[in-house]
């Protein structure tokens, strides 16, 4: 790895039980920050309301994904055992639909599962390895035993005091500053 | 075989110009060089590869494949087009017509020839299979002394050096010579002056004959005619198995059988009572069965004529002592003086002369000659020689010993074959393959298969039957004959006539110009004419006049059956086996692997008992005993038999050979006419004293079907006369059907083809006849002693048998059973790549190249008639340059995974309808034949267009007798099964307990 | 470790792969498509017989040749001596007056009765049980499925006749072009398995 | 299920003082240190008996099917009772990660990601069969899927065994990515506990880059609900098409409008056995026992006397409507099987599934591991035994009593069984050694809240 300089890009604040994680949240959503994000290490009950986020649009997704699965099912056994090749089997007709029922329940399941998996990738940043809580040396923590909250320096309420402050407003006794290595060879290979 | 083929069937001699021209005539080099590659002519399914859709089965394009184009053919014979060619069965006990289709100059299938007056068109397991003997690899290819290959030229000369320096010499031929060989032979003998000819066969009718000749004072046969008869009576003849005719017999008896529904009030068909020691064929057809030791069967004849003529005393003495029920054998007697002029008793040809003489009188009284018996004067076989005598002539010293096409040393009835052969100085084996005789002999001779020869045949007056050859001989072989003539013309004197014949086919044609111009008359041109016609037609057939009964001689018949009676213990009967009968056919696969009608068993013999001897023996199935007879002894495995009669013992001939090729190395079972020819036998093939005990090893005998109960479920259905008599459909009631329901409208089958077969159960005796025509049609292959054993036989049709009723002396139900192209066949849902699928003519389909080898459909199939190929059970033999020859390219050869099972020959339907469509025309009704209908004796199977109203299928399943098999399943069948009609006597219609179901 | 640069050699080793791997499928798929694979087979013949100068200049019927297509399943080279009917006649020379080496070849077969062996260009599946003689009886011209075969001097494959290939026309709707189509039929032809593979 | 879990499963999952942190360096020791000699000594025998698998299935890929005892009429044996054998191992897993998570069964979550990589691993297993037991795998691998052809053929959809493709496959990969999901947090966790840099590598890889952001868990506990709640029906649904096989046949024995509720149950009653067979080594193996804890064993016993019952009760309900049904085909199949020549298969499978479990109602033997161990793997041994009668006592005898027939198995058929157990076990510990084999996310979770509800430790 190549040598690299230090920037700020945030702050961070480490708390050490969820629930004083959920106050500090509710007191930084109603600061009105919006680039910020809480970090923990198991999913917190709560912690959606207190960051005031809205509900995910997983399950319109998948439910669409798995309609558009049945759809295609009966068109793969319609079209290829009734239109592309109609052979008789067994004297049921063709187009025996009945006896394609379990195909379309599977690419029901098939599609809609597929969808969820995709989806995640987008919504959870999954494939996104940098962070600058690497960089920060925090990363360990939060997947460990210890609850974050990151407030991001492209906040347009974010000045580095304030942000500071309001986090120790909060209770938080640990906060760090956010950093980010600069590359100074910033090519790619 | 479409008429139009038949006429289309090619004689041999413009067949001779096409070997010129077209067939080196030996080795390797036999195909054709035609249009085709070889393989592309067999039609193969490896791993179909080549076939995968992406083509990822490689990067290069497919196997590059050469056509090898002709040089200048002959223009009727068109690579890839059948040609048929007339001819004699010469190979089994008694001669039939053939039809052989040849493609590209390879025999691959065998008819009967419609025209034949004797199987008309049918034909046996035997005669099918002949055609895979043809391309058997263990065939001899060359002739050999003592061990190493010598020339043709070397072996006349040393033959007919040591003939004309001998002063005795032996010339051993087997019994059913044509006429023409028997000309030959005494020219022979003429010129051999101290050559003496013997004739050797194990099973043979030679007590029967030798009856015949005394009691009548005449030479000749009975040929009883089941069709006339109304009540018939078999002591110990299984005349629908192996004794006779048995081609016309079955013929004549299923015509005497036959029923027509219309008028079922007045149905009359024959009645068949059966006595016999053994379970055959013939006693599974009986309407009622008299379980008889083959001892008592004088007995039961001399009783019951005296029993018709007035005195029963007898027969209830006899009837008391063997626990046959009297009022059986009081209906029997009722019955048959009844019916006198319509009665015939027919007696086994391995009973003693007295037996027979005892029954020409019970027929003699029955008026059976004349109206159920007519009189042969012209024998199909020759008389067999007593083996004492040649034995004896051994002895005082022989220099020259001819062994022509028999195999002594492993079936002779006596002494040690082999060592009174070493005492002669010159031994000359002549033989299809290097048997136990040929393997004795100084000299080991091939001899050509029957398709590679001439030969005619004259089995009763007025039938002249040509045996002609279709291929050039695969092998550096000579016929028999042949080398007969060979060495006659060296003996002969300077001038002998027999010197200006050029070789053996010139000989028998002569002998036939000869014939045909005294008959006909006419110059050169019109003999040559006739010979043709005749080798066209396969011979001459002239209805000749009836020859007139002889005067039977009774007080002499009455002499000779009242000779002594002897009996012991147990009684054995040697008889033979009902495919590979004496072991001629034991290397045929086809025939080793076809299970016996009776106990199902393939590849074995064994020793049958009934369930009481095995008890007395305290023998259970599988048992091996010892079987001593004088001081010989086999060991065998029991097999506990159903319908034995007890105190009798059924030994099987034919198997335990030792030499002569892979296949009888394979089968199991042991050589038993070696117990033969001793004291203790009172006809040649029946032995009264024996000894058995229990070795206390045990052997697992391997069967094709191992469950003969039909528990009751309503498979097989059959019915008495008087039944029928009431009620033409009495199936109906028998069973129960529910009113099928279903989520899906059938399919409208009724434009176009459908079609359809049936099965008249009344009809068919069971005799395999089918099973190997399929076998050889459809190229399926025989998996070997192991796998019949874990249950892959690969057999598309089989004959099922059930047994109902009294356990010891059971009502056997046989029942034909292959695909049933169901419409809503079970087996196409539940295969996932579309590998069977249906036709719009109603055929189920199996397309092996789409197979993956789920074996689901066959678990799905309620028949079980799906057959799996589970090894490679067909490579080595595509392999193999000369046995890859058997293959109907019309039909692809399955690789190892693939599912198969009866198409109905669709192969054959393809071209009926090719060649309908040629003509412009409808396809007519019976232009298209299923392999298995055409080879039925029985004419049992019927197949054709249900859609036609007028067609024979059309009729048959409109009659009320039909049914389907497992109709309540609603998978719609297509093969209806006619119930079998059985006539009962009504006087014992309480004493028999018939199976009712339902 | 987890650096922006990190990611990013993910991100072009993903894509990489991606690509490789649709190209590889692509590419095999366009190498390996039957249609493709068995398109255009020329294989060198032992004699340089062109079908331009015989079918095409010399408009000799090609069921002259290849009389088997009217009455069986094979079309059938000819024998040498169908070759003869003419040859034995005509023979080409060069300028030098020395018969042509084709010919002299053809001379030296029939001469020493010596068979052909010709290079298979149209060459079905063992399980294929196709029959000449039911499409000419439909009114099918050789052409169409053997290309123009009287514009080549020498013979090459022109469809991949794949079962996708046959069933293209069998599945047609019925059509009364073709003499013999079956009226009960609802297909041109019969699209049933055994029609083809039994 | 009724277990009141408020009372029940929440206090008593840990077994002595369990912190977030030590939570961690318990689960993830096994990944973090050297392999033990028994591991590795484990893994010499199961990679053997693997090895015997492969060399069995090559044998048979070149000699064809003939070297099983299979024939007609037993045209499917030891093949197809090992795929649904393996394929009922298999849905315990999905069970414990999907409806017991839809239920919120809290003490799933000592048990679900062994129960769920348990259904991976099985699920691979049980898909060699199908191939394996087809004629010519090298074409059913293509000819079952629809992909564009030169045939211009297709699969034939009505086909169970085409349905069967579609629900395996579908199951197998739902399955494989549900696991992955619930492994991405603990990926995560070991990635940033990593001290070598190439495991920090493959862990950080593996983890997708998983921050633990709210954002993200918001998303991911919709999903992870989702998956479970897809897997829910798919588990139904694909024991039900493997037993729609048999069902939708005409074979009597076989044609049981009972057998899909009865396979799931019995596929879930296997699972379960298989899960506490193997959880208990584990446990033991790895010193988890604080966390996977008697209390799951019970209760992990409860369910299997439950579907005990169930199993029971559908064989007792098949012999009564044999005999209520009247058709003579379908009792005779089953009096062939309590009373003909594989009756004792039958009553193996009676005594393993239905008495034998009984003896769970002992409080005290679903406590003690060394006596419910016993009847853990006599239930393993039933379920396989029920498959096989289900599969060839119906077979070897059916409608026409001709074509009856016998079956014996070989020694490649006995190779491809315990061969399978190689695969199995061999994935088995290699996921032990490399993945955490308790979900660590889950159980924070838990943790967290019995702290915070101020619920102390037992």
């Amino acid at each position: 790895m190549s040598k690299s300089r230090e920037k700020v890009v945030g702050v961070v604040g480490l708390y050490d039980d969820p629930s004083s994680l959920l106050r500090a949240a509710e007191g930084v959503r109603d600061a009105g920050f919006t680039r910020w994000d809480c970090h923990t290490p198991f999913p917190v009950h709560g912690l959606d309301r207190a960051m005031g986020l809205k509900s995910s649009p997983l399950p319109t997704l998948a439910l669409t994904a798995g309609l558009i699965g049945v759809l295609a099912a009966f068109v793969l056994t319609g079209g290829l055992n009734a239109l592309h090749y109609p052979i008789r089997i067994a004297g049921k007709p063709m187009l025996s639909w009945q006896a394609f029922v379990p195909i379309y329940f599977e690419m029901f399941v098939l599609f809609s599962a597929l969808t969820i998996m995709g989806s995640l990738f987008v919504f959870c940043g999954l494939g996104r390895w940098h962070s600058p809580l690497h960089d920060s040396g925090v990363m360990s923590e939060i997947t460990g035993a210890r609850f974050a909250i990151v407030l991001g320096a492209d906040d347009r309420m974010y000045s580095q005091a304030d942000a500071k402050t309001l986090l120790e407003a909060t209770g938080c006794r640990d906060i760090r500053p956010l950093v980010q290595f600069e590359e100074e060879d910033d090519a790619i290979i | 075989m479409t008429q139009d083929n038949v006429a289309r069937v090619h004689s041999h001699e413009t067949m001779h110009r096409l070997k010129s021209a077209a067939l080196p005539s030996h080795g390797e080099n036999l195909t054709s060089p035609d249009e085709m590659t070889r393989r592309d002519a067999i039609r193969i399914l490896m791993g179909a590869s080549s076939a995968l859709a992406l083509g990822l089965s490689g990067c290069e394009r497919k196997p590059k494949r050469e056509i090898v184009s002709r040089v200048a053919g002959p223009e009727y014979q068109m690579p890839g087009k059948a040609l048929y060619y007339s001819s004699t069965w010469m190979e089994g006990p008694y001669p039939y017509g053939l039809i052989i289709k040849t493609v590209d100059g390879r025999p691959i299938k065998i008819e009967g020839n419609p025209d034949h007056p004797i199987n008309r068109g049918t034909t046996s397991a035997a005669m099918q299979a002949s055609v895979l003997s043809l391309y058997d690899p263990d065939r001899l290819r060359g002739p050999s002394g003592g061990g190493s290959p010598i020339g043709w030229e070397a072996v006349d000369q040393r033959v007919s050096e040591a003939l004309r320096g001998a002063s005795s010499a032996v010339l051993l031929t087997r019994a059913n010579l044509g006429p023409t060989e028997r000309e030959l032979v005494r020219k022979f003998l003429s010129v051999a002056p101290h050559t003496r000819h013997f004739v050797h066969e194990v099973v043979h009718d030679g007590p029967r004959r030798a009856a015949l000749g005394k009691i009548y004072g005449a030479v000749g046969e009975f040929l009883p005619r089941f069709d006339r008869a109304r009540v018939i009576l078999s002591l110990d003849s299984d005349f629908l198995g192996t004794d006779g005719a048995v081609l016309e017999n079955i013929r004549l008896f299923t015509e005497g059988r036959r029923v027509n529904d219309a008028e079922h009030r007045r149905a009359d068909i024959s009645r068949l009572y059966v006595a016999e020691g053994a379970m055959t064929v013939t006693g599974s057809n009986a309407d009622h069965r008299i379980r008889l030791r083959p001892s008592a069967m004088r007995r039961l004849a001399s009783s019951l004529v005296r029993a018709i003529e007035g005195d029963a005393a007898e027969l209830n003495a006899l009837g008391a002592e063997s626990g046959v029920s009297p009022a059986l054998l009081t209906a029997l007697v009722d019955d048959l003086r009844r019916n006198r002029g319509g009665a015939l008793v027919v007696a086994g040809p391995h009973l003693p002369e007295a037996d027979h003489a005892a029954v020409a009188i019970l027929n003699d009284i029955l008026r059976a000659p004349g109206n159920t018996l007519e009189w042969n004067t012209v024998l199909p076989s020759l008389k067999v020689d007593d083996p004492a005598e040649v034995e004896a002539v051994f002895e005082r010293g022989v220099d020259v010993a001819i062994m022509l096409d028999t195999n002594p040393v492993y079936d002779w009835p006596g002494k040690d074959f082999a060592s009174l052969l070493s005492r002669a100085r010159l031994t000359v084996g002549h033989g299809q393959y290097l048997d136990e005789t040929l393997a004795a002999c100084s000299l080991a001779l091939p001899s050509n298969h029957n398709l590679e020869s001439w030969n005619d045949a004259e089995p009763r007056a007025g039938v002249m039957s040509i045996c002609q050859p279709v291929i050039a001989p695969l092998f550096n072989t000579r016929q028999p004959a042949e080398s007969l003539l060979t060495w006659t013309k060296a003996l002969a004197a300077e001038g002998d006539a027999i010197r200006s014949f050029e070789d053996w086919h010139d000989y028998l044609r002569s002998r036939w110009g000869e014939g045909s111009a005294t008959a006909a008359g006419g110059g050169e041109n019109e003999t040559k004419q006739r010979w043709e016609d005749a080798l066209r037609a396969g011979g001459l057939f002239q209805a000749v006049r009836e020859a007139p009964f002889p005067e039977l001689n009774r007080a002499a018949a009455e002499d000779m059956a009242r000779a002594e009676l002897r009996s012991g213990g147990l009684d054995v009967v040697f008889l033979p086996h009902h495919a590979v009968y004496d072991g001629r056919f034991a290397n045929n696969g086809w025939l080793q692997e076809l299970p016996d009608p009776i106990s199902k068993v393939v590849w074995d013999n064994a020793a049958s008992v009934s369930l009481q001897t095995a008890q007395r023996l305290k023998a259970v199935e599988g048992d091996r005993v010892e079987i001593k007879v004088g001081d010989r002894s086999v060991v065998l495995p029991i097999l506990v038999q159903p319908g034995m009669a007890d105190g009798v013992v059924a030994l099987t001939l034919g198997h335990g050979r030792t030499a002569g090729g892979k296949i009888l190395g394979e089968a199991a079972g042991a050589n038993v006419s070696r117990l033969l020819g001793q004291t203790a036998q009172i006809a040649p093939r029946l032995v009264t004293e024996v000894q058995l005990t229990r070795t206390g090893e045990s052997q697992s005998l391997v069967r094709t079907q191992t469950e003969f109960s039909m528990h009751d479920r309503p498979i097989v259905l059959d019915g008495t006369l008087a039944e029928y008599r009431e009620d033409a459909g009495f199936v109906q009631g028998k069973r129960h059907i529910p009113e099928p329901v279903t989520m899906f409208p059938p399919y409208d089958y009724s434009k176009g083809h459908k079609w359809g077969m049936a099965i008249d159960l009344s009809s068919c005796v069971g005799c395999n006849a089918c099973v190997t025509a399929c076998q050889a049609e459809n190229n399926i292959p025989i998996v070997g002693r192991e796998q019949c054993a874990v249950g892959r036989e690969m057999h598309w049709i089989r004959i099922d048998r059930y047994l109902t009723g009294d356990a010891e002396n059971p009502t056997v139900h046989q029942q034909p059973m292959l695909c049933q192209h169901c419409d809503n066949a079970p087996c196409e849902s539940v295969c996932p790549v579309n590998a069977t699928t249906h036709s719009p003519e109603g055929l189920n389909e199996m397309v092996y190249n789409r197979c993956v080898g789920t074996r689901y459909c066959s678990n799905n199939c309620p028949y079980k008639v799906r057959r799996f190929n589970f090894l490679r059970y067909q490579e080595a033999q595509l392999r193999d340059p000369v046995q890859e020859l058997v293959f109907n390219p019309q039909v692809t050869v399955r690789g190892v995974g693939v599912m198969e099972k009866c198409t109905f020959c669709v192969q054959r339907i393809n071209e009926g309808k090719y060649h309908a469509k040629d003509k412009g025309k409808a396809v007519e009704d019976g232009a298209i034949q299923t392999a298995c209908q055409q080879a039925c004796p029985a004419q049992a199977i019927t197949f054709g267009d249900v859609n036609d109203p007028n067609s024979r299928i059309a009729r048959m399943n409109a009659s009320k007798r039909a049914f389907f098999v497992l109709e309540e399943y609603n998978v719609k069948p297509n093969v209806a099964y006619l119930a079998r009609v059985r006539n009962l006597n009504p006087a014992l219609a309480g004493d028999k307990k018939e199976s009712h179901h339902g | 470790m987890f650096s922006k640069k990190f990611e990013r050699r993910i991100y072009i080793a993903v894509v990489v792969l991606i690509f490789s791997a649709a190209l590889g499928v692509s590419f095999g798929a366009f190498i390996l498509w039957p249609e493709r694979r068995e398109l255009g087979y020329e294989p060198v013949q032992p004699i340089q017989f062109s079908h331009k100068l015989h079918a095409g200049t010399l408009q000799v019927n090609c069921l002259y040749c290849h009389s088997g297509a009217v009455s069986g399943a094979h079309a059938l080279v000819p024998p040498i001596s169908t070759c003869m009917n003419c040859h034995a006649e005509v023979q080409p020379k060069d300028n030098e007056g020395r018969i042509r080496p084709g010919m002299a070849k053809l001379l030296e077969h029939w001469n020493n009765a010596e068979p052909i062996r010709w290079n298979k260009v149209n060459d079905l599946a063992d399980f294929v049980y196709f029959e000449h003689s039911r499409h000419i009886a439909a009114g099918l011209t050789c052409q169409q499925c053997h290309g123009p075969v009287e514009t080549m001097d020498h013979v090459r494959r022109e469809h991949g006749q794949k079962m996708n290939w046959c069933l293209g026309c069998h599945k047609q709707p019925p059509t009364n072009n073709l003499k013999t189509a079956d009226p009960t039929l609802t297909t041109r032809a019969p699209i049933n398995c055994s029609t083809c593979h039994r | 299920m009724s277990v009141d879990t408020s009372s029940l499963a929440a206090p008593s999952l840990f077994v002595g003082d369990v912190t977030l942190r030590k939570l961690d360096d318990d689960i993830y020791r096994p990944l973090e240190s050297f392999p033990t000699i028994r591991w590795w000594l484990a893994i010499a025998i199961t990679g053997t008996l693997a090895a015997i698998f492969v060399l069995c299935a090559a044998y048979t890929v070149v000699r064809g099917i003939g070297v099983w005892g299979n024939n007609v009429p037993v045209a499917w044996a030891f093949d197809i009772v090992n795929f649904v054998f393996w394929i009922g191992i298999g849905h315990a897993g999905t069970l414990i990660s999907a409806i017991l998570f839809l239920f919120r069964q809290r003490w799933r979550t000592g048990i679900a990601r062994f129960a769920e990589a348990m259904t991976v691993f099985a699920v691979i297993c049980a898909l060699q069969f199908p191939l394996l037991h087809t004629g010519r795998p090298w074409l059913a691998m293509f000819w079952l899927v629809p992909y564009p052809n030169g045939q211009g053929i297709y699969p034939n959809f009505r086909s169970p065994l085409e349905w069967d493709v579609f629900a395996v496959s579908t199951y197998g990969l739902v399955s494989a990515m549900f696991w992955f999901t619930g492994l991405l947090p603990d990926l995560a966790t070991a990635r940033d506990r990593a001290v070598h840099p190439f495991r920090k590598l493959v862990y950080g890889i593996l983890s997708l880059g998983w921050k633990g952001s709210n954002r993200a868990w918001s998303h991911y506990e919709k999903a992870y609900l989702l998956f479970a709640g897809l897997s829910t029906p798919l588990v139904l649904s694909v024991h039900s098409i493997v037993s729609f096989d048999f069902a939708v046949s005409v074979i009597p024995g076989w044609h049981t409008t009972i057998f899909p509720p009865y396979f799931v149950a019995g596929a879930v009653f296997s699972g379960f056995a298989m899960v506490a067979t193997l959880i208990i080594i584990m446990r033991k193996m790895f010193r988890l026992q604080h966390l996977v804890t008697d209390n799951h064993l019970e209760l992990m016993n409860k369910i299997i006397i439950a579907t005990s019952l169930m199993v029971g009760y559908a064989y007792a309900i098949e012999l009564f409507i044999a005999w209520y049904g009247g058709v003579s085909y379908e009792r005779y199949a089953f009096l062939n099987r309590a009373l003909g020549p594989f009756a004792w298969a039958y009553w193996i499978m009676v005594t393993c599934n239905v008495l034998v479990p009984q003896l769970l109602w002992f409080k005290k033997v679903r406590r003690t591991v060394l006596l419910m161990y016993p009847i853990v793997l006599l239930v393993n041994v039933g379920m396989w035994f029920e498959r096989f009668v289900i599969i060839v006592t119906s077979l070897h005898r059916d409608f026409l009593p001709s074509s009856w027939g016998d079956y014996k198995p070989t020694l490649i058929d006995f190779g491809l069984l315990v061969g399978s157990f190689g695969v199995f076990l061999t994935l088995m510990l290699l996921f032990c050694r490399f993945l955490p084999t308790i979900a660590a996310t889950e159980l924070k979770v838990i943790l967290s809240e019995s702290q915070s509800q101020g619920g102390g430790h037992e």
